[in-house]
């Protein structure tokens, strides 16, 4: 049943996409269409988080591969990916309902964006491999369109180009990976591959390259990664909190589906290339994520950075699966679903900040904005919970789930391999650098843009976003608060997904006392996010009380004091990127070459002095420059061929026809 | 009664580490005047600052938000509440379990959090300067708490400090990831509080200042409730030492009143040293250039990474 | 007989491939198309002798259109195309005749070497016939690969397709020879005679084909 | 001589050859293009009737699953593009690129084309086929040489003497199997007869094969443009009307196909010959890398796309080469998608030129918005002919590569890198000519695009779902290659 309505609203949304061709002129088009698809996404969610026996439900339909047709299959792994899908859809709907009326051409945008949706939550369902990957294609497409919404910017078109040849390069793996998987008999359905019995190590391991390479290239991981921060800036707003909080999940999704249900027992070795991904993706996100000062590039950083960070605990719970390790892998992979939900939720509500911003503003450059929290007070309430929510600071949800990881790794050293021995703890180091770099990279974000005094007319003039957004904002940010203080219940919804992929599960939270959550056992750790939040909240109106009963309450406003130097005005404000010169200094050229080029004119010369950053993706620089010379110069060489006089291709013809009569001369 | 008891010993706590904060400040001033042939103000000073910074007027900058307002309560808040959480004079107190070393550390990244915004929100170039510096420091401090914490937590297998303290207790044993959580974990709390050689509490017009500069803008009961909120955390880190290191006479669980006064006792010796060891090291020390302290905090990262794996690749627990 | 039969099919096939060779030396363009005459000539004679040693009298037919159409219509209008164009009358070689000579005899022997093991079956008048059918066939390749312009180009097709007529005429009993060779004539007859020559007449002053090939200004 | 009872196979010959005639007499466009619709129409209906009646192979013609498919399909291109070419012409007059001589003489090369190739495709007899496609080849050049102009000429002049070449060694390979088999199956008609062919191959000389093949496949692969016989196909495809580019990519290199598959056939049943399988993906691999390069540096529009032709015929021929069940259920469905497709592409492009009055990629731009209906028409088409879902060619490619990658993942890299290859390009390009700020045109779409669209509908149903029939048809072909 849940099925049956998961799939009609499915069909629905696409229905609505056509609806949007055909409303595309109208004034209200956007209303409508924007509507709808928060209603439909609140049915599907609906259906994926009502509970159900824990059998799976599966349907199929003659469509696709002729001679196996298209199935759809609902487990716990999907339902929990279908909530996360169409939470961020619901709330990304919802808020468009308002953002939707700035935008200039709406006949690029509505089309597509339900389709988008249905793509996504296709995907997710997906129980054969053709299904699957026309899914994930069509996913990809669709967002491609809504990337290329705004094509007058030259940059937006690059970013076009980069995206899908990526998401190709991507769909490429994948479709090796699930040629090796069904075997020359071409038994694409995925009940078939898990009953197939599975090759040589040599081949899952091809597999789970290839898997790496397509679902990472989808999700962002390092050197795959490219295309993330260049796309989702150039889509709507609305839509890069989709791209960067959900569609960069269901690639985990599909990394979780192949990797842990249809490759087969894991050997422990698996384990390794996703841990160091992992620790590198997390690490170069987040640098590259603290020198952005463009808004919605940093949070795509930033997504890159969080994407590591799951990796990381996917690749934990493979290595303790991998030596039947119950309960810690069960552990590892609840800390990965976890964070991966918490991501979804703050990331969404990021870009809506972000979104809201440009819309007031029409600046996406930091060093732009400021003071915005007295002009979109609400505004910036609500992106800053999400800030602290994504710095992994108490009390809210990111912590939560970023503590799970660190109990994990604490778990490790009982594995019996040396060379996890020596990683882990390495991964985990770098999982602590780049969490703390996560609060210096959001205190610049938040701190910039919307503390201090405005460094522009456009941020002077901002005005506080509309209703629609700041409820879906709102709504976000409660479900942030919520699963923060409260993480028991979402860890319990949990547990039959790690049951069924990882055999092992943490122990029941439902029970404990005062709400507070146990990885393992009490005597080992525990949290409880509520009654921390309780103390400081009752803590802190305390030190307000006796202040207010034994000093005095007079106060007054004057010009900032600043040391005694009379105000200089906005421009001497510190900057985003003086705000990220020290850590560019000490860690930056890790993940990148930062130059600063200081031009300082001689005495007397009345020139200003200058001051230039330039930075080098390494990345970039040392993977893609290369491929992109050797394309250019193979095209060059052959173009000669071009050019040939008609004597030159008889001259081709002849010397093909020769060579292959030697070849049959000398055949035996 | 049980329940009373226990509650009354984790509000005795609270108190306990609330009043003495002030003083340990004042008493490290005073051994560094002596130690430097000064007679220096008396160890209840800070007091005295205190209250006179609650009866003065507020003046707020033009443009400073309610986040400007409302911060330095909360600072105060979570690390009142990060201090009280470690066990001073007894384990197993009420709340203990309600967060373990983790959740401290990171609700004093929450606390940095905080005040870091509250510096850059009026928009002065001194406020950013702090801001900046201070994460820059703390990006690297984080990570090598975590590390400590990593050792200790493999050493007792349990990132609760009560559990950590009593198994110290319980096997007393020299091990050399001890000595380098230890001497991580000094170097550590000296960045975090911003002491010699890291920053200079004790100047403000000075461009490598750090906390100093974040607060700058802060004045009366504001920066009353910043100060004591420094003071805890100076505190907190002590006594978190104390309870790794040196957790003798600490009482159990449920432990009667005599056994607790004894623990207080102890408490309070511990934090004397402590106090007397600061103010040693920072009087024989220069400060440094504000980019050598990535080194020095690089160096405290390294110390409990190599901890790690000793205990990774040594015993399994 | 029989034995005499062989003995002259051989040395007509024989003869043919020696016409080849003499057609790759040529230079001068009267001479080749003099030469080419002697080709057809040969060509259908080996036709003629084949029906009759077959017993295939269609074969004759054919071979009547080998001499009407190529040794007589064609080198006329040739000649004509020559003078009327106005067609430089030496030709240039790609390389120098000695080299084409030489590879020419690599490609017979590669033809021997190929063909004489494949046709083990077959009887020995069609395994000759074969084997200098293929050499034919590569000589006439060569020049069209080695010659400058485009007369000598046609020349060495049709002696391409002297080689084809030769070999199917060796395939015993083979039908459709004659349609076949039709279909082929029709072919020549429109690179010949055909719009091309006068359409490029139209626009350019001579039918080397690198001025053709100059046409195209760089377009990709 | 007794008259054979009418068949519809007998039609498909007579339609085309009658009204070739007619036409060559008629005059006018708006008549003559007419009545080019017409036949091009009743042939499609007698090659769909030929799905349900099969007459007994005679020594000349004769109809079986394989080339019914080829058939079908060629016919209903034709039927497709002479309705888009009724329009197409209009405006080539209009604007005086061609006197209505031209017209008629078109329309009659038109219909002499469809009989050609419906010969080459029904011909039981292997000297009949060659004579068909010979004849194919001569009207397709004189339809190239149409528009007089020297690029036209010389293009026309490249295309015809290279496909005579061609066309020569396929004659020798054909001399070649009927000497292999003579000794088996007697002088005469017998032995160039493929029903017949087929049944004896096993007992034929492997090694005369074998020669025979290479001469076969360079000859017939001429003509499918397959590298490095390719040169005379961007040119041919650039400069002749867009019609005839339409038809040269979605029949007549399938025709030159259906033959190289037939011999394939003939030489897969005799065990004792080489496996034709290498040399055909040794030749598909070549066009499919080579072409996607060689898509980075064009500059005209319709050589882009003639180049992505032979991109694609790479694909198909590597994948008849691979053999099996699923790789030659893919490469028959990729054959189909990609002549609807790149058909449909040609009729985009050819709007297109005329409404930007150029062909020179440099000068089209931002199509999407300029000319929506064009602009996301050739989007879809190129995400099609690219292999995105949901489009049909996504299903074939999918089943290539991952069989591939089952049987011979070393094959398979060079695969699917040299899709990504191509990939890169036509990205960029169309990137370039869909979006952005849309460059000055001269004009509105007045040409019908039902065409166009029907096409794209087609490939999009295919992609979605396969008609059953359909796909069991396929299959049994597929089985029947070997």
């Amino acid at each position: 049943m849940p099925l049956t309505v998961t799939l009609w609203s499915i069909g629905a949304l696409l229905g609505v996409g056509a609806l949007g061709i055909a409303l595309a002129s109208n004034a209200a088009a956007s209303r409508v269409v924007y509507g709808l698809c928060f209603g439909l996404s609140i049915i599907l969610f609906v259906a994926a988080v009502v509970p159900r026996s824990a059998v799976a439900l599966t349907a199929s339909f003659p469509l696709g591969l002729p001679w196996i047709g298209a199935h759809f299959r609902l487990d716990v792994l999907s339902a929990f990916f279908l909530a996360i899908v169409n939470l961020g859809g619901a709330a990304a709907s919802l808020y468009a309902i308002g953002y939707g009326a700035h935008e200039k051409h709406p006949s690029r945008i509505l089309p597509f964006f339900p389709v988008f949706l249905a793509g996504m939550n296709l995907v997710i369902l997906a129980d054969d491999a053709f299904a699957f990957l026309v899914a994930w294609e069509f996913m990809s497409l669709s967002s491609w369109a809504l990337v290329m919404a705004h094509h007058h910017d030259a940059e937006n078109r690059r970013a076009g180009v980069v995206y899908l040849l990526m998401a190709s390069f991507g769909t490429a793996a994948l479709l090796m990976a699930f040629g090796l998987l069904a075997g020359s008999v071409g038994g694409y359905s995925f009940a078939d591959i898990r009953d197939a019995t599975h090759g040589p190590s040599w081949k899952s391991g091809l597999v789970l390259a290839l898997v790496l390479l397509g679902a990472g290239s989808k999700a962002g991981l390092v050197p795959l990664h490219i295309w993330l921060p260049l796309a989702h800036p150039a889509a709507p707003s609305h839509v890069s909190a989709l791209m960067s909080g959900v569609m960069t999940k269901v690639a985990i999704y599909g990394f979780i589906r192949i990797v842990f249900d249809l490759l087969g027992p894991p050997e422990f070795w698996w384990s390794m290339p996703p841990l160091t991904l992992g620790a590198i993706t997390a690490m170069l996100g987040i640098l590259s994520a603290t020198i952005q000062s463009d808004l919605k590039k940093l949070l795509a950083y930033s997504t890159i950075e969080n994407i590591g960070i799951v990796f990381v605990a996917l690749g934990l719970a493979l290595a303790f699966k991998a030596n039947g390790m119950a309960l810690p892998a069960g552990l590892a992979f609840t800390a990965a679903l976890f964070h991966v939900f918490n991501h979804s939720l703050f990331k969404s509500l990021l870009f809506f900040g972000a979104g809201a911003v440009l819309n007031a503003t029409g600046e996406r450059d930091i060093e732009r904005l400021g003071g915005l929290i007295h002009f979109m007070p609400r505004t910036a309430f609500l992106f800053l919970g999400a800030c602290v929510a994504i710095s992994a600071l108490p009390p809210l949800n990111g912590f939560v789930s970023e503590w799970l990881v660190f109990q994990a790794i604490l778990l490790s050293p009982s594995l019996p391999q040396w060379s996890l021995k020596l990683l882990v703890p390495a991964v985990g180091v770098a999982l602590a650098l780049s969490a703390s770099l996560c609060a210096g990279c959001f205190v610049r974000a938040f701190g910039i843009a919307f503390l201090g005094r405005a460094r522009s007319t456009a941020a002077k003039s901002a005005q506080e976003t509309d209703l629609w957004s700041l409820s879906a904002m709102s709504g976000l940010l409660g479900l942030c608060l919520l699963a923060g203080l409260i993480p028991s219940y979402l860890i319990d919804t949990i547990t039959p997904a790690a049951k069924a992929f990882v055999g092992g599960h943490m122990p029941t939270q439902g029970g404990i006392p005062w709400l507070s959550i146990v990885p393992i056992a009490e005597s080992r750790s525990s949290y409880n996010g509520l009654l921390v939040f309780l103390f400081i909240v009752f803590s802190a109106f305390f030190a307000a009380l006796i202040v207010r009963v034994l000093g005095s309450n007079a106060s007054r406003r004057g010009p900032a004091w600043g040391c005694g130097y009379p105000d200089p005005g906005t421009a001497a404000q510190y900057t985003g990127s003086s705000f990220a010169q020290p850590i560019r200094r000490t860690l930056g050229n890790v993940a990148f070459v930062a130059r600063d080029h200081l031009e300082m004119p001689p005495p007397g010369d009345t020139r200003p002095a200058r001051f230039g950053v330039e930075i080098h993706d390494r990345v970039w620089d040392g993977v893609y420059t290369p491929i992109l010379r050797a394309v250019d110069f193979c095209a060059g060489q052959l173009d000669r061929t071009h050019f040939l006089t008609i004597q030159g291709y008889l001259g081709l013809v002849f010397a093909t026809l020769v060579a292959l009569l030697l070849v049959i001369a000398i055949w035996p | 009664m049980a329940l009373i008891y226990d509650l009354a010993a984790q509000s005795t706590q609270m108190i306990l580490v609330l009043s003495l904060a002030p003083l340990l400040l004042g008493f490290t001033r005073k051994v560094k005047a002596r130690l430097l042939r000064r007679r220096g103000p008396s160890i209840f000073q800070p007091y005295r600052d205190l209250l006179r910074l609650m009866r003065k007027e507020v003046v707020l900058a033009d443009n400073a938000s309610w986040l400007f307002r409302s911060a330095p309560y909360l600072i105060f808040a979570a690390t009142w509440v990060a201090a009280a959480l470690v066990p001073t004079f007894a384990t197993g107190l009420m709340f203990s379990w309600s967060a373990d070393l983790i959740v401290i550390t990171a609700l004093l990244g929450s606390v940095r959090f905080v005040l870091a915004l509250a510096g850059m929100d009026v928009g002065t170039s001194f406020g950013g300067i702090g801001s900046s510096r201070e994460m820059m420091f703390a990006s690297l401090a984080e990570p090598a708490m975590i590390t400590i914490v990593f050792v200790v937590a493999l050493i007792a297998g349990s990132t609760q400090l009560s559990e950590i303290a009593f198994h110290m207790l319980s096997h007393v044993e020299l091990r050399v990831s001890y000595g380098l959580a230890l001497i991580g974990l000094v170097i550590v709390a000296i960045a975090e509080n911003g002491r010699i050689p890291v920053d200079n509490p004790a100047t403000h017009l000075e461009l490598t200042m750090v906390h100093e500069a974040m607060v700058l803008e802060y004045s009366g009961r504001h920066l009353a409730v910043i100060e004591l909120a420094a003071a805890l955390k100076l505190l907190l880190y002590v006594s978190l030492i104390a309870c790794i290191f040196a957790p003798w006479g600490l009482a159990p669980h449920g432990a009667d009143l005599r056994a607790m006064t004894f623990g207080a006792a102890a408490y309070v010796a511990k934090v004397a040293v402590g106090g007397f060891l600061l103010a040693f090291f920072e009087i024989s020390t220069a400060k440094m250039r504000v980019f050598r302290v990535p080194d020095f905090l690089g160096a405290a990262l390294m110390l409990g990474l190599l901890g790690t794996l000793l205990r990774f690749v040594s015993g399994s627990f | 007989m029989e034995n005499l039969s062989f003995d002259v099919a051989h040395l007509l096939a024989g003869g043919l491939v020696l016409v080849s060779f003499t057609l790759l030396y040529q230079n001068r363009m009267t001479g080749l198309i003099n030469i080419f005459t002697l080709h057809a000539i040969v060509l259908s004679l080996s036709v003629a002798w084949q029906a009759y040693s077959q017993h295939a009298p269609h074969l004759y037919l054919t071979a009547a259109i080998a001499v009407l159409f190529k040794a007589v219509i064609i080198p006329l209008s040739l000649q004509r195309i020559m003078v009327r164009l106005r067609i430089h009358r030496d030709i240039e070689v790609v390389g120098g005749v000695g080299m084409t000579m030489l590879l020419g005899i690599c490609l017979v022997a590669l033809s021997l070497v190929v063909m004489l093991p494949a046709t083990a079956a077959a009887d020995p008048l069609a395994r000759e016939d074969l084997a200098f059918a293929l050499s034919v066939v590569l000589l006439g390749l060569l020049m069209m690969v080695t010659r400058r312009n485009a007369i000598s180009q046609v020349i060495g097709f049709m002696s391409l397709e002297n080689g084809l007529i030769l070999a199917a005429t060796g395939a015993k009993g083979m039908p459709l020879v004659v349609e076949i060779s039709v279909a082929f004539s029709v072919l020549i007859a429109f690179i010949v005679i055909g719009i091309f020559l006068f359409r490029i007449r139209e626009r350019f002053d001579t039918v080397d084909i690198q001025e053709l090939d100059r046409v195209r200004g760089g377009r990709r | 001589m007794n008259i054979p009872a009418f068949e519809p196979v007998d039609a498909l010959l007579i339609v085309p050859a009658l009204s070739a005639v007619i036409l060559a007499f008629l005059s006018g466009y708006r008549l003559t293009s007419y009545v080019n619709f017409v036949s091009s129409g009743v042939a499609f209906f007698f090659a769909c009737a030929l799905l349900f009646h099969r007459p007994a192979a005679g020594n000349y013609l004769f109809v079986d699953d394989l080339n019914v498919v080829f058939v079908v399909l060629s016919t209903f291109i034709g039927f497709t593009t002479s309705a888009y070419s009724a329009s197409y012409i209009g405006h080539e007059i209009e604007t005086g690129k061609l006197s209505p001589a031209h017209v008629r003489f078109y329309h009659a090369m038109y219909q002499s084309m469809m009989f050609a190739m419906n010969l080459a495709l029904l011909a039981n007899n292997i000297g009949l086929m060659w004579v068909a496609v010979e004849f194919a080849t001569l009207t397709t050049v004189l339809m190239v040489g149409i528009y007089r102009t020297p690029e036209a000429l010389e293009a026309a002049w490249k295309y015809f003497i290279l496909g005579s070449v061609g066309i020569a060694l396929a004659l020798f390979g054909t001399i070649l199997v009927y000497m292999s088999a003579e000794p088996v199956l007697g002088e005469g008609y017998d032995a160039m007869v493929w029903t017949s062919l087929m049944q004896h191959a096993p007992a034929f000389s492997p090694r005369l094969l074998n020669v025979a093949f290479v001469f076969l496949m360079l000859g017939y692969g001429t003509k499918v443009g397959l590298v490095p016989m390719h040169a005379w196909l961007p040119d041919a495809h650039a400069e002749g009307p867009t019609p005839i580019s339409a038809v040269l990519s979605g029949l007549l290199l399938n025709v030159a196909l259906y033959a190289v598959l037939r011999f394939k056939m003939l030489l897969a049943a005799n065990t004792a010959a080489i496996a034709p399988g290498p040399l055909m993906i040794a030749l598909g691999l070549a066009s499919l890398i080579f072409a996607g390069f060689m898509l980075y540096r064009r500059d005209d529009i319709k050589r882009l796309f003639a180049y992505s032709s032979i991109e694609h015929m790479g694909i198909i021929t590597f994948a008849f080469g691979m053999g099996g069940p699923l790789a030659n259920f893919a490469g028959l469905l990729h054959m189909t998608m990609h002549s609807l497709t790149k058909s449909a592409i040609f009729f985009a492009v050819g709007h297109i030129a005329q409404v930007k009055g150029t062909q020179k990629l440099a000068n089209i731009r931002g199509l999407t918005e300029s000319h929506p209906v064009l602009g996301w028409a050739l989007v879809a088409g190129v995400m099609a002919i690219a292999g995105l879902p949901p489009f049909g060619v996504f299903m074939s490619e999918f089943l290539v590569v991952s069989s591939t990658f089952a049987r011979q993942p070393l094959l398979a890299i060079p695969l699917a890198f040299g899709l990504l290859v191509a990939f890169g390009a036509l990205l960029m390009r169309l990137i370039e000519l869909a979006f952005g700020e849309p460059s000055e045109s001269i004009g509105e779409v007045e040409a019908s695009v039902v065409p166009l669209y029907f096409h794209l509908a087609l490939v999009l149903l295919v992609g979605l779902w396969l008609e059953p029939h359909v796909a069991a048809w396929f299959q049994n072909v597929a089985a029947s290659l070997g």
